[in-house]
């Protein structure tokens, strides 16, 4: 059966309240698994309604499926890339986006040292191994292409879609040419010297821009503001910690991540952990422009609560 | 008899349809629920659309003939292996033995934690696909022709034996055809299995130069057109009742059913 | 070469179940001449079929089984077998084919050959009309024949028949009997035969053999009764009452 | 000979591990293949480590627990599921068919192209694992079953007719006793499905509150801690081989073996 | 109620190949009479088991089969069929358990008493030391007798019995008959009787028809042959020679 979705009518404990979100893998994801670990949102919650705050937390493998969770009214809110959030927000999947998340490093690798540029890429069948065809670093590609006046298609029949450890396995063994990966991949392979970087795609898109967000049903906003407010100030509360106790920080997040604690302040040291939005309606419009997006994305006002600020 | 029977199965299948556009109608799940049970009318608005305007610039069809070659090579690949496999099997005791072991483990393992291994050893290409479609066939083909040949009805292993088949002229003289439904029914399996590796093994790995059906669901997917998902969805099914009713049933007819090896 | 085309020497077999054993056949000796026509009879379930199992290679034993002089352990074109069993035919070849196939497997590369050798067996066991059924479309003595059929198209060194006629009415039995007498006399076939029908035994055996319960040879006698022979024959009732006492004693 | 081989088997594990073990060390496929290849040490430690540390606070035993207790719930249902879908197709002849047509259909469709449709149903838990189970075992196991019914030899169903067996008492009596080879036989390729199953789905939807061996091994992947994926595929191994040969094989044993119905 | 516990009325049966359909039975009318024996017999392949195969409800057929007086299109407990198979007896069920679970389909509760039935009826085919035996470790006459024990024990209203006797030997045979006999005159059972021996049939029988190669009956006697017959009974040669002369004739 389904989960009551931030259920306030029960008439015994009027404040009580269920609230359904789903993660997905890695350090991207650091500020909403502290704010887990830590119980924030409950915290924050229980402080201001003196009411219990049930979380129900999943770990999906995608974008994708969180969607369709939402669609289906079975999450109330989640963490996902920035383009699958967009592609819900414009699909009229009845959220938006409550917060930005984190902002990561991404960049190129090849292993062949002819290559220089994503110029020479071209017209080569060099293969680029990322994520998933329309995934972010997809849409990456396609705008630092674009950045640099090339076809923003132009390398889209170079792709093979393989999850990052994969990817990494790929390029190491000399199976691609090129992998266009996301923290902390692109940290450890860019400590191998047989490798080198593309730069274009880090240059057009930086660790400081939109990567990763967190989205809330309208629903929740509309029918349960509390739970809202408890939501967006526990995940600030993840973020805050990592800014101002990183140490503290990458002790909790380290062994989810399966890193040594220094290991993870170094890689979250790397992140951007903010709460406002950067670059993140000119991406949707990148992404509608280049066939990436069904529906024009209209407005940035259009993709976030009110509350959120940015561009 | 035989025209009931068909009447039956269409009859079936407008209920199943009548049932999801009634949900869809009524959104019956939710307000939103039309995203997910959208209405039949959309979803061959969708299977138009994806053959004309397709993904990518590409329709669906490139995408279904791609899928179609690497399905073929791997199903293929993995019955011989299966037969070759199982073959041997009969030749010793000791090696039957072996062979139960590696089905046992083997078929267990995912195909996504082997990836790796796979990679480095086969490099990133469309085998690797293939691989993957074999990984899913071979294992549980290999277990219904093994199990097929363990129950073949002593008397005529001994009929076989006793008019000097050994080895290679009995398994084909004798265990292949008196196995034969097993055989079937493995391949009615077998073939089941190829599709969902084949689809699986896209969505973890997709080829871009080589787009094939698992890609385009993943892409379906991701863009939330479940709709076009659907429509995939059918083509795959309309692929599945071709050949079950256009190869393995015929199969089916001149064999066991023939043969009265089979009610 | 020796005169013998079948020497079983201190033959013994038995089962083994979870706890206990059962011994089938004990410590059997029998040595069966070149064309000679051996009956065996003896009560149901004393080992008939398990005796000629082990001949034809299919069973497990102690001791050792000679087919012209040399040893024998597995199955072979030399010794083919009627089982007594209905199943014996391959469900999935036709009457034709189920003889076909054997003949191929002989060696006989021609085809027109194989056809006829296949045909005139098949008429010979009264199924010429039937050559393109399946075995599933026929009734148990015509499965029965058709396998009587293919073992004499094969002409074996030895024929070894389980009951073969037990399914058969009286008239096809008596001429499948006489036709057993002409292969006997005209080709050089051995052949071992099973029945229950002690006027059987007369009629086609040269040697009769009874098997009692607990697996050993109770009477072994050579059957001097001149052929054709006919419950009229000269001491036909004498060796009659001999088997039928042998086998009354058996049980 | 059955020591013997008992023998083979661990010299054809101990050769495997061999192979393994010499391209490691070698670095036979390329300078970094040991992270691809970890020496056996290496995953004799994570094996260790995988139970002592585990993962997120967690030792491997709680995800093991928990993948169990769906895996034996998808197992169940779906077996019982394919009997008595199997049982009903045996009552008429257009039951059988419309079964057969939902096996064909249904058996081709990837579990992830299900999931909206199961998520609008079930909700997010664990029940949508155990569907995707059901969905890995059910199709599979009925055909095995519906496969063997059909192969049932017509004189088992006359005899049983014969002393008054119909429907429930025919099936359990004699189509359920007479094709145990095809059930064993599918019962091992559904314990297979069950796990792969099991495993996809829970790398694509992993429930904090009840997290599984597929989640683990999704973290292990993510994390690039190859030696503990391995490590953890042995537990799969483990526990695949313990329940082959300490319930199948036992099961085999003292049905299809001693009941003379298979070599 | 009526004296005849089986009325066959116009019973004709073919079978339907892809090209051309054979008839079998043709226009078969014959009522039997309550605790009648009556004996078929036959050429192989006439249709015999075809015939016995429609009584027991096993063969879509038209015209009508009447079982006391009620029309009989299905399989039932009421006529228990002994097939000519050797493998009818289910595998995964021991000797015992082959003839107990039949009974307690009759509604026998009690264990102690299907127990003493079947235990009963084993020791009548001489298989007491067999019960705990499966099927796959006797030999062919052993598993026949077990098919006939079980069809004893559940003292049906109609026994079909197809050759029950033709795999076992002389002795086994004998005592099965008079156990026939014996059964034929203390139960109220009709037996219907399918057997290649003539001897057998006018030992057991009180009434013999001849089935022809066509589906047609060629004759149909009383036998008035006073028993227990031996072949020096009065009247035995003669009506030995008039089933004789049938069977040939309808080859
Ligand atoms: N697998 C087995 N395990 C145990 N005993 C067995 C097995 N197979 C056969 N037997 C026993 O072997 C004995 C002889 O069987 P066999 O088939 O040789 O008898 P037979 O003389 O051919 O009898 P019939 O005339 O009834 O065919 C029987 O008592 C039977 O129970
Ligand atoms: N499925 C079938 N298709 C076509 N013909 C069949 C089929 N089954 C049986 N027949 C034919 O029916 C005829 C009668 O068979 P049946 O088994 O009744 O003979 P029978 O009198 O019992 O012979 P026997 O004494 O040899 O057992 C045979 O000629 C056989 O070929
Ligand atoms: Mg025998
Ligand atoms: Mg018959």
């Amino acid at each position: 059966g389904k989960a009551s979705s931030a259920d306030t009518q029960s008439s015994s404990a009027p404040m009580d309240a269920t609230l359904n979100l789903a993660y997905q893998y890695g350090l991207s994801y650091a500020p909403a698994v502290i704010a887990q670990q830590q119980q924030y949102i409950e915290q924050i919650y229980h402080e201001k309604t003196g009411g219990t705050l049930t979380i129900n937390w999943s770990q999906m493998s995608s974008g994708a499926d969180i969607n369709t969770a939402i669609a289906s009214g079975e999450l109330d809110g989640g963490f996902m890339g920035a383009a699958p959030a967009i592609t819900g927000v414009t699909k009229g999947l009845g959220y938006k986006i409550f917060t930005n998340l984190s902002g990561q490093e991404h960049g190129l690798m090849t292993n062949d040292s002819s290559i220089t540029s994503i110029g020479d890429l071209i017209g080569s069948d060099k293969q680029i191994a990322l994520v998933n065809t329309g995934s972010i670093q997809h849409i990456l590609l396609a705008k630092a292409l674009y950045d640099n006046g090339y076809d923003a298609h132009a390398l889209d029949s170079n792709i093979v879609a393989m999850k990052h450890p994969d990817g990494k396995t790929a390029l190491e063994s000399g199976a691609v040419s090129c992998h266009l990966t996301s923290s902390p991949y692109i940290f450890v392979e860019k400590t191998n010297p047989d490798l080198h970087e593309l730069t274009e795609v880090s240059d057009s898109y930086t660790a400081a821009n939109t990567f990763i967000v967190g989205i809330a049903s309208e629903e929740l906003v509309n029918t349960n503001p509390e739970v809202y407010s408890a939501l967006c100030e526990g995940i600030q509360q993840g973020m805050d910690l990592i800014n101002s106790d990183v140490r503290t920080a990458a002790g909790i997040t380290a062994e989810l991540d399966g890193n040594d604690p220094e290991v993870e302040e170094e890689y979250l040291q790397k992140g951007v952990y903010t709460a406002e939005t950067s670059r993140l309606f000119e991406l949707a419009t990148f992404m509608y422009e280049n066939g990436f997006l069904d529906n024009d994305p209209l407005s940035y006002e259009n993709l976030v609560f009110p509350n959120v600020s940015g561009n | 008899m035989k025209k009931k029977d068909i009447i039956a199965k269409i009859l079936f299948v407008i209920t199943l349809l009548a049932i999801w556009e009634f949900v869809s109608k009524n959104h019956l799940l939710g307000p939103r629920s039309e995203l997910i049970f959208p209405s039949l009318e959309k979803i061959m608005q969708a299977f138009v659309s994806n053959f004309t305007k397709g993904y990518a610039g590409i329709s669906l069809w490139t995408y279904v003939i791609n899928s179609l070659k690497l399905l073929l090579k791997g199903l293929v690949i993995g019955i011989l292996g299966a037969f070759i496999l199982s073959g041997l099997a009969t030749l010793s005791h000791t090696l039957a033995s072996i062979f139960n072991l590696l089905i046992s483990v083997f078929d267990l393992l995912p195909g996504v934690a082997l990836l790796p291994v796979i990679i480095i050893v086969l490099g990133v290409n469309s085998d690797v696909i293939v691989f993957l479609v074999i990984h899913s066939v071979l294992w549980p083909m290999s277990r219904s022709i093994l199990d097929g040949f363990m129950a073949v009805p002593k008397i005529y292993v001994e009929a076989g034996n006793n008019i000097g088949l050994k080895n290679l002229s009995l398994i084909l003289g004798v265990y292949f055809p008196a196995s034969i439904s097993y055989l079937l029914s493995g391949l009615k399996v077998g073939w089941a299995r190829a599709w969902r590796g084949l689809i699986s093994a896209e969505m973890i790995f997709g080829i871009a130069s080589c787009p094939g059906i698992g890609l385009y669901i993943n892409q379906m997917r991701t863009n939330m057109n479940n709709a076009e998902m659907y429509a995939t969805l059918i083509v795959i099914i309309i692929i599945g009742v071709i050949v079950q009713y256009g190869v393995l049933a015929p199969i089916e007819k001149n064999t066991v059913k023939k043969w009265g090896m089979s009610s | 070469m020796s005169e013998y085309s079948l020497r079983i020497e201190s033959l013994s077999k038995a089962y083994f179940n979870d706890t206990e054993s059962s011994i089938i056949l004990k410590n059997i000796n029998l040595s069966v001449r070149k064309n000679e026509f051996l009956c065996i009879l003896g009560p149901s379930g004393c080992g008939k079929t398990t005796l000629l199992r082990c001949i034809a290679g299919f069973e497990e034993h102690t001791g050792q089984i000679y087919v012209n002089d040399s040893l024998c352990t597995v199955p072979g074109m030399d010794r083919i077998m009627v089982f007594q069993d209905f199943n014996q035919l391959f469900p999935w070849k036709t009457v034709l084919q189920n003889i076909l196939f054997p003949l191929k497997r002989k060696g006989i590369n021609s085809t027109a050959e194989r056809k006829e050798i296949a045909r005139e067996a098949l008429s010979k066991v009264k199924l010429s009309d039937y050559e393109s059924y399946y075995p599933h479309q026929l009734s148990g003595g015509m499965k029965q024949r058709v396998a009587i059929a293919k073992a004499l198209a094969l002409k074996p060194d030895i024929i070894l028949m389980d009951e073969p006629f037990a399914a058969l009415d009286a008239m096809t039995r008596r001429e499948l009997q006489n036709e057993m007498l002409t292969i006997s006399q005209e080709e050089s076939s051995t052949i071992i035969f099973v029945t229950h029908n002690i006027q059987e035994a007369l009629i086609l055996g040269t040697r009769n053999i009874v098997l009692q319960k607990g697996g050993e040879i109770i009477l072994d006698e050579e059957n001097s009764l001149t052929k054709p022979v006919t419950p009229n024959s000269e001491g036909y009732g004498a060796a009659w009452q001999r088997l039928r006492d042998a086998i009354y004693l058996s049980c």
